[in-house]
């Protein structure tokens, strides 16, 4: 197993105002890491900086082996990599198709992207009946998949996922968290992801990493913290 | 009636003017949240260079495409070598850098032109067509519409139609979602200004043949006339701008005719209020976001 | 407290500023006029200082601002000559961009901080009335104002302003006069600028043609530059004639706005303010055509005259002295302004004092340029009381028949007989 | 630890709010006991901030209404605090331009007597005024512990006590009902705990009805005497914090079932 | 029952910032404004002695400037509200102060309470023309309060042409004034007189918004300023408190109309145009927006930046062709290269650049 992705000693912060402090962290290609933790305890703030959203003041963030901090936001995307945003990101003012359109836009591989749009229509089909409504139009479980469709219209081989599950009724969760497993065992994605739904998140993820306070405070198989009450209790409140 | 029809006319080819400045204002705010103020003294720059390489080459359409390209670079120009670095820490900072700018453009076009008005330059006929006796639109002023149509269609076009439109509007609306999907959004908003200032840049060109001519401040009172333009349509608006670009040219030309041109900013006041205290976001603003 | 103390003390710290700016103190009552020549403001045995204020840039520029650096080039070449009574004039211009309240401040300055001797040709009704007072409270001679306003002409209000071209009522009255007599039975109409401007002039036509004598009166205002309604309403009301109190823009914006408007063509009788062929033609570019036949009556000769020893003598200034800027009538307005200065300083003597420049003045009697007569005495402080007509032919603006001269009452127009007065040797008037 | 009132602080009846078609509260019914604490709970979308909205005057129900002590209640915002209704907002909705003191103080804007007059002279009135008000914040700053934070600009503060601060201008009104929307959101364990004690303590020691909006299920559970569920804009459950446990609509609805492989 | 304890901030940054000590302080606010408003009078007053004439008529420009510049810094920089119309609120107070005066004059009823009684005027005229324009602007935000009150800005020569009778148009009015009091000496010099008038009425500009900004109106301001939502919540009523920004500040306004008439002894509407609004506006940002220091800095500037950049570009030597071209023109680029740069360098103004100064200063010694 190859790590994708590597974090050292990652800090940052907004402003003076430190958010993140110390974090290591390494996600293994082909697997499904679930970051974990309270409101405010970083977890955000991690994937926006290994995205370069926030300047990492110290640290490292290696992809493939490249450093990610010498990498412009826009270009990341043509390197692999695809962050679904807090929010989920999608282009209120845009219809589906244009949003949809977005995501493909930097390929030069056009027919390959046209197919990929297609492949997405196909994988969320109430997408395909609404592509000519604008995203505010949609509903959050639609607006979801939107989101998550435009990210694999990029094909990428990291994706970073936050909260997808936010506000959605459990049934739309269990179907998101379905296809985000469906897709690592079939076209070996690798994911992390930010939940709050610790349990939607946990049953489907290889690895958990809890977070607090800006810093990793546990990080083990899913299984383990999942079987652990201690655990359990302590750190996810459940 | 006679008279009403007149005005009408008159408030419409007005308009059409005020439409495009409003749209290039509607353009910047819709792609960096900017009211540019110094939009008039950039179109004013635009204008001189077209008069002066209309006057050398003896040819309007010549000056015209001056008017395009210059604005395409001056526009670039101000984002990438001034707004682009204006602090964010209080929004009014960006609009006190612009009126440095207005005042140093102005004084940069005095010293090289001098104070002097010059004729502007114009294509066609201005004489107006008369139907029944009461003189309707000038060929000029059907060049106006024309060209404020095909400004607005080809926008449209850009907007809808191509990736870069589809680009601008993603960057304008979600810049980070943009940045995470490869949209370089710093080029965008350069394009976006220097889209702006190229359509001020035509308004500027195509009004100042109706106005006293070229001369360093030919532009302000354009300016004030398309901004309330601009906000009673709603700044996030186009076709807003084209809208309250009639409406200020129809009213600005009722007023005059029948109550006295000196009355004409009241006139301007009172249509502001009347709309935006309906409507505090213009005419053709959105549906307002939660607050709580 | 400690943000309130700081504040306190930032507070001293900036008016200290102030304090450590300014020059010196001064507590010599020297602003009070008077004493000899040796105290006297701005007045040594080398140079007179004089000062003025005059938009210079802003939208009111366009003309204007040619109208300074001719005085301060006719100036230059004075001084060339040997100056006034050994005096060479050193003439500050202040830009006051036709705001007041610029006005307000530059004036004081020249006064208060550089010490003028007077201030000179000050143009435009409402910058200028703001200082009235000022001027009359420090004793500053302020002479010819470069405006057609009645208001300098109250010399018991203002004892040291005077007034220089024929007022607007004056003119309004003339032109009138002219109208009368050339387009009996016409259809007369005014287009007025919709200040003191318009109002005195269309007074001084209603004074002559009777209330309704004008048939249309419309007005207009320089921040709205869409006319057309003004203009489709001269049109409707069938005017044969159109006086115009209009700037040179406006009557420019006027004469093309008629030609749209289906070929409206009126005969277009503008006041001098707004008539110079040169600053019209430049205004209209191709549409100069429009300006054929059209008539306007002048205080100077015309500046396309080359005949005019004044002009070819202004021209020389001109070339010499003024960078060979583009000769038109405000130039020939400047220059002027200068040879009446020249005039009034070498009446006033050697013992320069400000009461003797104001009792110089008030002495009249000066004779240039100018086609009428002067009319200052101690009880008028009005300036050039007469005109004559002009008109373009042939794309060149000439005078024609003869000058006449009213007041700004009830008075007639009359014709003035004297003949024209013409610049001695070298173009410097003697004592 | 005996309630000082009986009956009802806080009844809604058949509240119905719909934006532009959207259902967001469907037929909602519900009471709050005067000196308890009553949880709302459901997953993010089921209508809960609206309810608090259409308590506040925010939102303007289509249908309904809303009583506050045996009271109708026409609710303007701004009229709340004066009325003995305070509310805290979802993260920390400080006034970043004022101290946490002034921020505290603001929140008693409703007892201010003094006038504008006195203000704009800055008469004695004024001053006795605004020392009144500082005291009084002072004093819920210190029973809250964060006093020493008096005089710190709420950018620099720590998330907890930031939400300590909003606390406090909350209650420097001395409501009688406070909403509470997310208190717990972004605290840490340690956090929660304390929260909790301080919640439960407010019906007795400051006579303070409690509604709240919460996610953290270990507080709700701990320190609600009440629980209602919304889902999809309705209520699905109502009862004791054991009730509503066992509730396996509740399970379904918010807890969220595992996904099965 | 558990008590919380006191836990210990987590994050460091409290060390780095001192918070500036605000709120209410014992003793009385009144008599610490008035100490520092007599401490300013008391130096103006030596100051006044020690400089020129025109200086002294600078000095009483620059205080006409900050009765208006400190109400409008409380309006924008504390409440939030941004005015591109308070040169037309001068007008309002300028021609009621010329009005007024002209009138006293007329009646022969002149006193040493005439003046301050048409400045009173003056203030409540424009302070009910703020509070009709407040009513609007209390619903309307950013670029849309912006356009309306560039409209307002724009109104003044309408209405004194549409009134000539009353306001004489264009031309405007001349002000009647007394002349400095007979037991200053025959050679006192007016200027004095007028910076004197001006600076009472800039310190009594500055208590009124000082006093004002340090009781709970001025916290009202800023809390719905920063959150219009959680103001409500803590029960301010928030368009009344925009409202009462925009008349406090318009009365500011007027003041300084008023004070500008009696200097300039003249009033005309072009005085009052959107340069000037737009001039009061670089003024508190450059000086630093919401500060009354940064309002001074801004009156200051008003005055002095055009007036050193003519005298800068005045030194050059120049051929005639070149100076008619630069003469005017120079200056105005100067001028405007200046707010660039300073927005640009110190984009907090410049009493926000020498605090940052000051604390350098402070952690360096």
């Amino acid at each position: 197993m190859t790590a994708v992705l590597e974090v050292d000693n990652l800090n940052a912060g907004y402003g003076v105002v430190p958010v993140l402090q110390d974090v290591n962290l390494t996600v293994a290609a082909g697997t499904i890491t679930a970051v974990l933790g309270a409101n405010g305890a970083g977890k955000t703030t991690l994937l926006r900086t290994i995205t370069g959203l926030v300047r990492p003041t110290g640290g490292r963030i290696l992809f493939s082996g490249a450093d990610l901090r010498a990498v412009k936001v826009e270009q990341l995307v043509r390197r692999g990599i695809a962050h679904v945003p807090e929010g989920r990101g999608v282009v209120a003012e845009l219809t589906v198709d244009e949003n949809l359109r977005l995501g493909g836009l930097w390929r030069k591989d056009k027919a390959d992207a046209k197919k990929a749009t297609a492949e997405v229509y196909e994988l969320f089909e109430p997408l395909a009946r609404r592509r000519a409504h604008l995203g505010h139009q949609l509903s959050g479980g639609e607006r979801q998949m939107l989101a998550l469709g435009r990210a694999l219209v990029a094909r990428p081989t990291l994706l970073l996922l936050d909260e997808p599950s936010l506000g959605l009724a459990p049934k739309v969760t269990a179907q998101i968290m379905a296809l985000l497993k469906r897709l690592r065992d079939d076209t070996g994605l690798t994911v992390l992801l930010v939940e709050q739904n610790v349990r939607g998140a946990l049953s489907i993820a290889d690895r958990g990493v809890v977070m607090s306070l800006g810093r990793i405070v546990m990080s083990a198989g899913a299984d383990e913290l999942l079987a652990d009450d201690g655990l359990r209790h302590a750190y996810l409140g459940f | 009636m006679e008279r009403f029809i007149f005005l009408t006319f008159d408030g419409l080819s007005r308009g059409a003017v005020y439409a495009a400045f409003a749209l290039a204002l509607v353009l910047i705010w819709r792609a960096a949240r900017v009211v540019n103020f110094a939009q008039g003294a950039m179109a004013v720059v635009t204008a001189y260079a077209a008069y002066m390489v209309s006057d050398a080459v003896g040819s309007y359409l010549v000056g015209f495409l001056v008017a395009l390209v210059g604005g395409l670079l001056l526009g670039a120009l101000v984002e990438r070598g001034l707004m682009r670095f204006v602090g964010h820490a209080n929004p009014l900072n960006d609009v006190i850098v612009a009126l440095g700018l207005v005042l140093l453009l102005t004084a940069v076009v005095g010293i090289i032109f001098g104070g002097e008005f010059r004729a502007a330059n114009q294509p066609f006929d201005t004489s107006a067509i008369e139907v029944g006796g009461v003189p309707l639109m000038s060929r000029y002023d059907l060049f106006i519409w024309g060209t404020v149509a095909t400004i607005v269609v080809l926008l449209a076009l850009l907007f809808t139609r191509t990736a870069v439109g589809l680009r601008m509007r993603a960057a304008a609306f979600a810049p980070e979602v943009s940045r995470l999907l490869g949209v370089n959004v710093g080029r965008m908003l350069t394009l976006g200004w220097a889209l702006a200032a190229v359509v001020g840049a035509v308004a500027g060109v195509l009004i100042l043949p109706t106005e006293l001519g070229l001369h360093p401040h030919a532009m302000d009172i354009v300016f004030a006339s398309s901004f309330a333009a601009a906000i009673v349509g709603g700044l996030d608006s186009p076709v807003g701008a084209v809208v309250g670009g009639i409406i200020v040219g129809l009213i600005l030309s009722y007023v005059s005719g029948y109550l006295g041109a000196a009355l004409t900013p009241v006139a301007v006041l009172a249509v502001l209020l009347a709309v935006l205290l309906l409507r505090p976001g213009g005419i053709f603003s959105g549906v307002r976001a939660r607050t709580v | 407290m400690l943000r309130i103390a700081r504040r306190g003390i930032v507070v001293a710290a900036c008016l200290a500023l102030v304090a450590a700016s300014s020059a010196c103190s001064d507590e010599a009552p020297s602003s009070s006029g008077g004493g000899t020549a040796a105290s006297v403001p701005g007045v040594t045995d080398t140079e007179i200082l004089l000062g003025t204020h005059m938009p210079l840039t802003g939208p009111a520029a366009a003309g204007y601002s040619k109208i300074a650096p001719a005085t301060k080039a006719y100036f230059e070449y004075v001084n060339a000559n040997g100056g006034v009574n050994g005096r060479k004039i050193k003439y500050l211009v202040e830009d006051d961009g036709y705001n007041p309240a610029n006005t307000q401040t530059l004036v004081r300055k020249l006064v208060l901080e550089d010490k003028v001797f007077a201030i000179l040709n000050g143009l435009g009704t409402p910058t200028h009335t703001g200082v009235l007072d000022f001027l009359k409270t420090q004793k500053v001679p302020d002479l010819f104002v470069a405006s057609g306003s009645r208001s300098w002409n109250q010399p018991e209000k203002y004892p040291t302003t005077f007034g220089f071209q024929p007022d607007y009522t004056v003119e309004g009255k003339i032109i009138a006069d002219f109208v009368k007599k050339t387009y009996p039975g016409q259809v007369v109409c005014h287009m007025g600028q919709d200040d003191d401007f318009g109002r005195d002039s269309l007074a001084g036509v209603e004074q002559v043609l009777g209330a309704d004598g004008v048939k249309e009166k419309q007005k207009y205002v320089t921040s709205n530059t869409n006319i057309t309604p003004q203009i489709q309403a001269f049109k409707a009301a069938g005017c044969q004639v159109v006086i115009s109190a209009t700037i040179p823009a406006f009557t420019a914006l006027s004469l093309g706005t008629a030609a749209k408007l289906g070929g409206f063509k009126p005969q277009w009788v503008p006041s001098s303010v707004g008539a110079d062929y040169t600053t019209l033609s430049g205004l209209l570019g191709e549409g100069k055509v429009l300006l054929e036949g059209l008539v306007a009556p002048g205080y100077l000769p015309v500046s396309t005259d080359t005949s005019n020893p004044w002009v070819q003598l202004y021209q020389k200034v001109n070339k010499e002295y003024n960078g060979d800027a583009p000769f038109d009538n405000n130039i020939m307005f400047g220059m002027t302004v200068g040879y009446l200065t020249v005039q009034a300083l070498l009446k006033a003597g050697k013992d320069l004092t400000r009461e003797g420049l104001i009792s110089a003045v008030e002495s009249g009697g000066f004779k240039n340029a100018a086609v009428g007569p002067y009319r200052y005495s101690a009880s008028d402080h009005s300036g050039i009381g007469g005109m004559q007509m002009g008109r373009v032919t042939a794309g060149v603006q000439a005078a024609f028949g003869p000058v006449v001269q009213t007041d700004d009452g009830a008075g007639p127009v009359q014709e003035y007989t004297e003949a024209p007065a013409t610049p001695t040797g070298n173009g410097i008037p003697s004592a | 630890m005996t309630p000082q009132h009986t009956g009802t602080v806080l009844e809604l009846r058949g509240i119905g709010v719909s934006f532009g078609g959207l259902v967001a509260l469907e037929d909602v019914s519900m009471t709050a006991a005067t000196g308890t604490v009553v949880g709302v709970i459901g997953p993010n979308g089921a209508g809960k901030t609206t309810l608090f909205n259409v308590v506040c005057g925010f939102v303007e129900p289509n249908t309904g209404d809303v009583l506050f002590e045996q009271r109708p209640l026409r609710p303007r915002p701004h009229q709340l605090a004066g009325k003995g209704i305070a509310r805290t907002l979802q993260g920390v909705g400080l006034f970043r331009g004022l101290t946490v003191l002034e921020n505290v103080m603001a929140g008693a804007t409703h007892t201010a007597r003094a006038g504008l007059v006195s203000a704009l002279f800055g008469l004695p009135r004024s001053d006795r005024d605004e020392r009144r008000l500082r005291d009084e914040a002072m004093t819920v700053l210190d029973g809250l512990g964060i006093a020493d934070h008096a005089q710190a600009w709420p950018g620099t503060l720590p998330y907890a006590v930031g939400k300590r601060v909003a606390l406090a201008r909350a209650l420097v009104a001395r409501p009688r009902l406070l909403l509470l929307d997310e208190p717990a959101g972004g605290l840490g364990g340690d956090d929660v705990e304390e929260l909790a004690a301080l919640i439960v303590d407010l019906p007795n020691r400051s006579n303070c009805s409690v509604m709240l909006v919460e996610h953290h299920m270990d507080l709700v559970m701990k320190v609600c005497d009440q629980i209602v569920v919304l889902d999809f804009g309705r209520v699905v459950a109502a009862g004791t914090p054991a009730q509503v446990r066992d509730n396996p609509a509740v399970a379904e609805a918010y807890l969220g079932a595992e996904v099965g492989s | 029952m558990s008590t919380t304890k006191v836990r210990p901030a987590r994050s460091p940054i409290s060390r780095f910032v001192t918070p500036r000590p605000t709120g209410p302080r014992r003793g009385s606010t009144l008599l610490r404004h008035l100490l520092w408003v007599a401490v300013g009078a008391v130096a103006v007053y030596f100051v006044s002695y020690g400089i020129d004439p025109f200086r002294n008529y600078q000095l009483a420009t620059v205080a006409a400037y900050l009765c208006v510049t400190a109400g409008l810094t409380m309006l924008t920089g504390l409440n939030g509200q941004l005015s591109l119309g308070h040169g037309a609120l001068m007008a309002c107070g300028a021609y009621t102060v010329a009005l007024a005066q002209n009138e006293f004059s007329d009646r022969g009823v002149l006193g040493a309470w005439a003046l301050p009684v048409s400045l009173a005027l003056g203030v409540l005229v424009a302070a009910l023309a703020g509070a009709l324009i407040g009513v609007c602007a209390a619903r309307l935000r950013g670029p849309y309060l912006a356009g309306v009150t560039l409209a307002v800005a724009l109104v003044v020569p309408a209405f004194t042409t549409r009134f000539a009778g009353l306001f004489n148009a264009d031309q405007g009015l001349s002000v009647y004034v007394d002349p400095a009091p007979a037991a200053l000496g025959p050679y006192f010099p007016p200027e004095r007189w007028q910076a004197w008038i001006a600076i009472g009425a800039a310190m009594l500009s500055l208590l009124i918004v000082a006093n004002l900004v340090h009781s709970r109106y001025g916290r009202a301001f800023k809390a719905v300023r920063d959150d219009e939502v959680a103001a409500k919540l803590a029960g301010i009523h928030v368009a009344r408190t925009q409202v009462l920004a925009f008349v406090v500040s318009a009365g500011c306004a007027g003041l300084g109309g008023g004070v500008l008439a009696v200097i300039s002894q003249s009033v005309s509407p072009s005085v009052f145009g959107l340069t000037l609004s737009l001039n009061l506006l670089l003024a508190i940002v450059l000086g630093g927006l919401g500060s009354l220091f940064g309002a001074a800095w801004g009156a200051l500037l008003l005055v002095l930046l055009p007036y050193l950049t003519t005298q800068v570009t005045r030194g050059l030597e120049l051929s005639p062709g070149l100076a008619n071209k630069l003469e005017g023109n120079l200056p105005l680029a100067i001028f405007g290269l200046t707010l660039i740069i300073v927005m640009l360098v110190a984009p907090g103004g410049i009493q926000d650049a020498f605090r940052a100064l000051g604390r350098t200063v402070r952690r360096r010694f």
